[in-house]
C-alpha cells in the first residue's frame, strides 16, 4: 500500500473529476471553474505541501512517476547497446548512447517496470551482475571516446537472488565503482525514484548528483533498516525518519549538490515538463563540467568523495596517553 | 582537554572478569576448548577445524614479526544523524568500545611480514559488526594514502555485516571513497591483497573486498552481498549449508584462493613475494617514524 | 609479366548464363522472388523477411556513398601446404573465383558512409565458405593498419566458417595476426565496429569478430564458435532453432544489437556519428590517392 | 584406440618384462642384459624411428605421456590462483603463481584428465570461457607485476559445448588474443602434447612457441577437418598427414620457434628427464627475452605474428588491367 496513492483518493479524485466535468461543459474561463482550481490547489498543499521522510519514500515509489525510461525517451536520440558481452542482457539497466540536448552522452538507466509483465522482464528495477557489468563495458566506452556518462538511477538495491550471488554481486559493484573512479570524462547521476544502496551508488559515483525533490537515497530501505535494526519491517517509517533519505537531507551532508523542485503533489502530476527540467538541469551541469581536463575530472572526483566523513578528531597523543 | 568519558572507562576497566571465562564451547562440533589452546592454535577448533572470529589485535599477532605501529586512530565515530533508537547511536558506540576494546570496526598501520613492509588494515566483527561508517571508510583510505606514498604493498582483512545504518548516506558514500583509494593505489602498480574473514557482506564486499590483485578466503568464512536471511526471506526458500561459504565461492571462481588459519601466513608472505621486489620496498617503512625496522 | 590463368578466364567467362536466372525461391518461405526486385530490397524477402547472404561487393554498394577504393588485392592466395584431397587446392581456389567473381573471401578498402570516412572490409561466404587463410588474414590486417595511419573508423562484415583448412596452420595464425592489429588500432582510439553477417564461426569469430567496440549483428544471422552441426554432434542432441541466431545472442548479452538489413547502413551512420569527430576524420580519405571525395 | 599404444603392446612388452625380469634376478651387468637391451633399442627404433603424422597425432594423445600438470608439478614452487571472477573456475585451465629455475613467473596450463573421473572434472583438457577469463585475467595481472608468462598448451580444442556457446567462448578467446597482444612481458608457450585449433592459440600467442618433438598443433583436429571436408572423420590419418601439424612442419613454416627432442617411443619413456629438458628449454628462452623492455617484447610480438603468410604478390595494376 502505498500512502500516497491512497491520499490521492476520496475528496482530490472527486475535485479533480469535478474539475474535468466542468471544464468539459465549458469552453471560456466561468468563476465556477476558477473557485475548484483553487480549492484544488488549497487541497494539493494541504495534502502534499509538508512530506515526511516516508511519505517521499512513497512518493518515490508511486507507480505513476516518471521512470528512468521516461527521461530516455525524452532524449533527442538513443540507441541502445545491450549485454555483458558474457551471460546476458540485463533489463533492469539500460544503457546505450544518446543525445542530449544535441550533446553526444552515454546513457545509463535503471528501469523498473509499470506492470506485472514488465516488472518481471526489469526484475523491478533490481540490476544483477550482468547489469552491472553492461554499465562498466559502457562506462568504459564512454572514456574512450570522450563521452559524458549520464545515469538514472531508480532502484530499490541490487537483486539479491541466488543467480547474482552466485555470478558475483559484490564483484560487479566494485568494478561499476572502479570504473566509475577511473573515466576521464564528465559523469553526471540524478536520483529520479529510489536510490537504494550500494546498487544504486554504483551508477552513482559522480561529478555531479542530482535529486528529484522528492526522490529518497538511503544507505537500505527503510524496510531493510527496520529488520536489520529493530527485527520489525513494519517499522519502516520510523527508520525512514532517522535515515535522512530526503533530497534536502543529503544537500546538507553535501553528498548531493542539487535537487529539482517537483509539482505540488509529485513529478508524475506534470511529468514531461518535469522531465525537460531534469534534462535541463543535466545538461546545465554538463556545461559546467565538459570543458574541464580528464585528469582535473578525476581528481575533482577523488576529492569530492574523499572527504565524506563526520568524525570527531582526537589528537593521536591524546589518544595514545588514554588508551595506555 | 579532557579524556572523553568513554576513553576514560575503557582505560579503567576491570579486565579480569573477562578473563575469568577460562573454557569456550565451539559452536560447530560442541567441544570445550581451554581458552589459551584455543588462542595457541589461531583460535581454530583443535578438534574440528572451526576458525572461530578472532579480534583484529590477535589476528594482527598472528602476522607480524614483530611491531605494529597503528595510524588513523585519530579517527573517531561521531554522531551525524542524531540517530537514536533504544539507544543513541554514542551509546552503543560506547558499549562496543568497552566489548571490543577497540576504537572502531577497523585498525590500520604499518608492519613486516617476513621482512617485508605492508600497510595492513584488519576489520574486527566485535565492533558493530564490522559495520562499515565515515571511521573505517577514512581509516582505509588513510591506509592506502599512506601505503600509495610509501610505495608499499597493503593486505586488508575483511569482516563486515555491510554499511553501517546509522551513519546513513555517510556510511554508504565510503563505499566510493574507499574504492577511488584502492583505484588510485593499484593504479600506481601497487600489490592490493584482500583476506575476505567471516563475515564479508554488504558495502565492503562490494567495495574494496573484491577489488583487489589477489583475494584470499579464509577457510569457512561466509562471504557474500545479500545477506542470508535476507536472500532466504524474500525467496521463501532455504539456502543450501555451503551456500556462501569461501569453498562455494572458490568453485563460483570469485575468489583466486581459501586457505586455512594456519596456512594463512605462510601463504601471504609466498604471494608477497611473488609480486613485490623485497629490496624494493625495504627502506619504505623507515618513512614512518615509529618503526624500528 | 603474363596474366594468370585464372585471371583470364575470370575477364573473358560468359555472365550471361548467370543471369538467365531471373528467378529466386526464397529457402525460408518458399515464396518465388523476382531476383531484381529482390536486389532491390536488398535481398531481403518481400515477403518473410529472409535475409539471403549477400555478395561482398553488393553489400558495400547499400552501403557507401560513391566511391570504395578497393586496397590489398594484390595479396592472392598460394598453396603454402600443397594440398589436395579430390581436387588440389588451387583449383578449388580458381572455381571459386568464377563463382564469386571474387580474388578471395574479404573486400577491403575506403570509402564514405553518410559523408563519414571509413575503412570497409566486407566478406564473403560464397568464395572458399568465407574462411580465414592467410589472405583473408593480411588484407584485414593491411585494411586495420592502413585506416590506423588515417586515424579512420573501421567497420568490418563478418562472414566465415571459420579458419581456412587447406591452409593449415598458417591460417589460424591469422587469428593471432588480426587480433594483434585489432588491438593496435583500438589502442590508438580509434572506433572498430564489426557487423555479424550469416554465419559468423570459428576463427574469425574468435577473433576480430567478438574484439570491437560494437557488435553489431545481422537480423537472423547465425553466430557462434563451434559449428551447430559439431555440437549436435559432440552431445548427439538437437539444438533449439533459435540457438546461435543474433537474437539468441542479444538475449545472452554477447552483441549490442540486431539490426535488420534495411536498418543498417543508419545505424552504422548514428553510430559513426557518437564516437567519431565528423571533421577530424573529414581529411583523411584524401590521403588514399584513388580516393575522390 | 591409440596406434601407438597398440604397438606397444607385444613384443615389446613381452622384452620389457624379459628385461626387467632378467635386472631383478641379476645385480650387475650380464651380457644377457646387454643383449636383451641392445634387442631393445633396435625393437624401439624399429617401432618408433620414423613416425607419421598420425603416428604423431596418437604420440601427442597417449594416456602416459606427461601432461601440462606434471610440468607445473616440477616447477620450484606454485600457487594455484582461481576463478574467473564471474561464474566458475574452470579446472581445465591451471593458473597461478610459480617459480621457475628460481624465477617467478605465471603458469597457465591445459589440463587433461588420466583417468574418467578426473577427466570429468577437467572437461577433457577442453577450455571453457570461463577458463579463458581466468587466464586473461592472470595474463593481465603478470604484466602489471612484470612477471614473465608461461603456458603450457594440451587441448584437443575448446569446449564446444551448449554453456560454452551461451557464455560466448568466441568473445573469451578473443579476449585472451587480445591480453596476449598487451602484456609487456616475455611470453613463452611450449605445445606439450595436442594444440588444437583457436583453444590452444588462446594461450599461445608468446614471443617463443616450443614444442615437443611428438606434439601435434593444428588448425582443426585430423577428425574434425576429415569431417568437415569428406564428411568421414575415419579419413582422420590421411588429414593429419596433408594438415602439416608436426613440430618439423611448424618449424619450417616460422610458426614455432623450437622442438624439444623426445626419448625414442616417446615422451613418457623417460617423462621426468624430459620435462626437466623442456623447463631448461623454457629457462633459456626467458633468459633471452628478459633483458627486453615492455615495447620491444610488444613490437617483436607483433611482427613475429605480422609476417605469417603465404600468398603470391600480384602487382597492382595487372590486376586492375586483368579485371576491368
Ligand atoms: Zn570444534
Ligand atoms: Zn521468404
Amino acid at each position: 500500500m502505498n500512502v500516497i496513492v491512497e491520499r490521492e483518493k476520496g475528496p482530490l479524485q472527486e475535485l479533480e473529476a469535478r474539475i474535468a466535468a466542468l471544464r468539459e461543459r465549458e469552453t471560456g474561463d466561468s468563476s465556477d471553474l476558477r473557485d475548484l482550481e483553487e480549492k484544488y490547489r488549497i487541497l494539493l498543499a494541504d495534502l502534499f505541501g509538508n512530506l515526511t521522510p516516508w511519505e517521499r519514500v512513497n512518493m518515490a515509489r508511486h507507480p505513476k512517476r516518471p521512470f528512468a525510461g521516461d527521461y530516455v525517451d525524452a532524449l533527442d536520440q538513443f540507441d541502445e547497446l545491450h549485454g555483458d558481452r558474457h551471460l546476458r542482457d540485463d533489463r533492469a539497466l539500460v544503457g546505450g548512447l544518446a543525445k542530449l540536448r544535441g550533446r553526444r552522452v552515454v546513457v545509463l538507466a535503471q528501469q523498473k517496470g509499470r506492470d506485472t509483465k514488465e516488472n518481471i522482464r526489469r526484475n523491478f528495477g533490481m540490476v544483477s551482475p550482468e547489469g552491472y557489468r553492461k554499465a562498466k563495458r559502457l562506462m568504459e566506452f564512454a572514456s574512450r571516446f570522450g563521452l559524458p556518462i549520464v545515469t538514472f538511477v531508480d532502484t530499490s538495491g541490487a537483486d539479491p537472488g541466488i543467480a547474482s550471488e552466485e555470478h558475483a554481486q559484490s564483484e560487479a559493484i566494485a568494478s561499476c565503482l572502479v570504473a566509475l573512479s577511473k573515466v576521464g570524462v564528465p559523469v553526471v547521476a540524478t536520483i529520479v525514484g529510489e536510490g537504494g544502496s550500494g546498487g544504486a551508488l554504483a551508477i552513482a559515483l559522480a561529478d555531479r548528483v542530482i535529486m528529484a525533490e522528492n526522490a529518497v537515497y538511503s544507505v537500505a530501505s527503510p524496510e531493510g533498516c527496520a529488520a536489520i535494526l529493530w527485527g520489525d519491517a513494519a517499522r519502516a517509517p520510523e527508520a525512514a525518519e532517522r535515515l535522512k533519505l530526503t533530497s534536502a537531507d543529503l544537500i546538507g551532508f553535501g553528498i548531493v549538490d542539487r535537487a529539482i523542485e517537483e509539482p505540488l503533489g509529485g513529478a508524475h502530476r506534470d511529468a514531461p515538463a518535469f522531465v525537460a527540467r531534469v534534462l535541463d538541469a543535466i545538461d546545465q551541469e554538463l556545461r559546467v563540467l565538459e570543458p574541464r581536463k580528464s585528469n582535473e575530472l578525476r581528481d575533482a572526483r577523488y576529492e569530492k568523495f574523499r572527504r565524506i566523513g563526520a568524525w570527531e578528531n582526537e589528537s593521536r597523543a591524546r589518544l595514545a596517553t588514554a588508551l595506555t | 582537554m579532557a579524556i572523553p568519558d568513554w576513553l576514560r572507562r575503557l582505560r579503567d576497566r576491570d579486565v579480569s572478569a573477562e578473563d575469568a571465562a577460562l573454557w569456550t564451547k565451539c559452536p560447530s562440533c560442541g567441544e570445550m576448548l581451554y581458552r589459551k589452546d584455543l588462542e595457541a592454535n589461531l583460535s581454530v577448533c583443535t578438534k574440528c577445524n572451526h576458525h572461530f572470529r578472532m579480534s583484529a589485535y590477535d589476528r594482527i599477532n598472528t602476522l607480524v614479526d614483530g611491531d605494529f605501529v597503528e595510524i588513523g586512530m585519530e579517527f573517531l565515530p561521531g554522531d551525524p544523524l542524531g540517530w537514536v533508537d533504544k539507544r543513541s547511536y554514542p551509546e552503543k558506540l560506547e558499549a562496543d568500545r568497552l566489548k571490543s576494546n577497540l576504537t572502531e570496526a577497523v585498525v590500520t598501520g604499518f608492519a613486516t611480514l617476513d621482512g617485508f613492509p605492508v600497510a595492513l588494515g584488519v576489520m574486527d566483527f566485535s565492533f558493530r559488526g564490522g559495520t562499515m561508517g565515515t571511521v573505517v571508510g577514512e581509516r582505509i583510505t588513510n591506509l592506502l594514502e599512506e601505503a600509495r606514498k610509501r610505495k608499499l604493498p597493503c593486505i586488508v582483512f575483511t569482516a563486515s555485516g555491510g554499511a553501517r545504518m546509522e551513519e546513513g548516506m555517510l556510511a554508504l558514500m565510503q563505499m566510493a571513497k574507499t574504492t577511488q583509494a584502492v583505484e588510485r593505489f593499484m593504479s600506481d602498480g601497487n600489490l592490493f591483497v584482500t583476506v575476505l574473514t567471516d563475515p564479508t557482506t554488504g558495502g565492503v564486499s562490494a567495495s574494496f573486498a573484491f577489488q583487489s590483485d589477489l583475494i584470499v578466503g579464509e577457510a569457512r568464512a561466509s562471504i557474500g552481498f545479500a545477506g542470508r536471511r535476507v536472500i532466504e526471506q524474500t525467496l521463501r526458500q532455504k539456502l543450501p549449508d555451503n551456500f556462501q561459504t569461501a569453498e562455494f565461492l572458490l568453485e563460483k571462481g570469485h575468489i583466486d584462493m581459501v586457505v586455512t588459519r594456519a596456512e594463512l601466513r605462510a601463504t601471504l608472505v609466498r604471494l608477497l613475494d611473488y609480486a613485490v621486489d623485497r629490496k624494493r620496498v625495504a627502506p619504505a617503512l623507515k618513512a614512518v617514524p615509529e618503526f624500528a625496522l
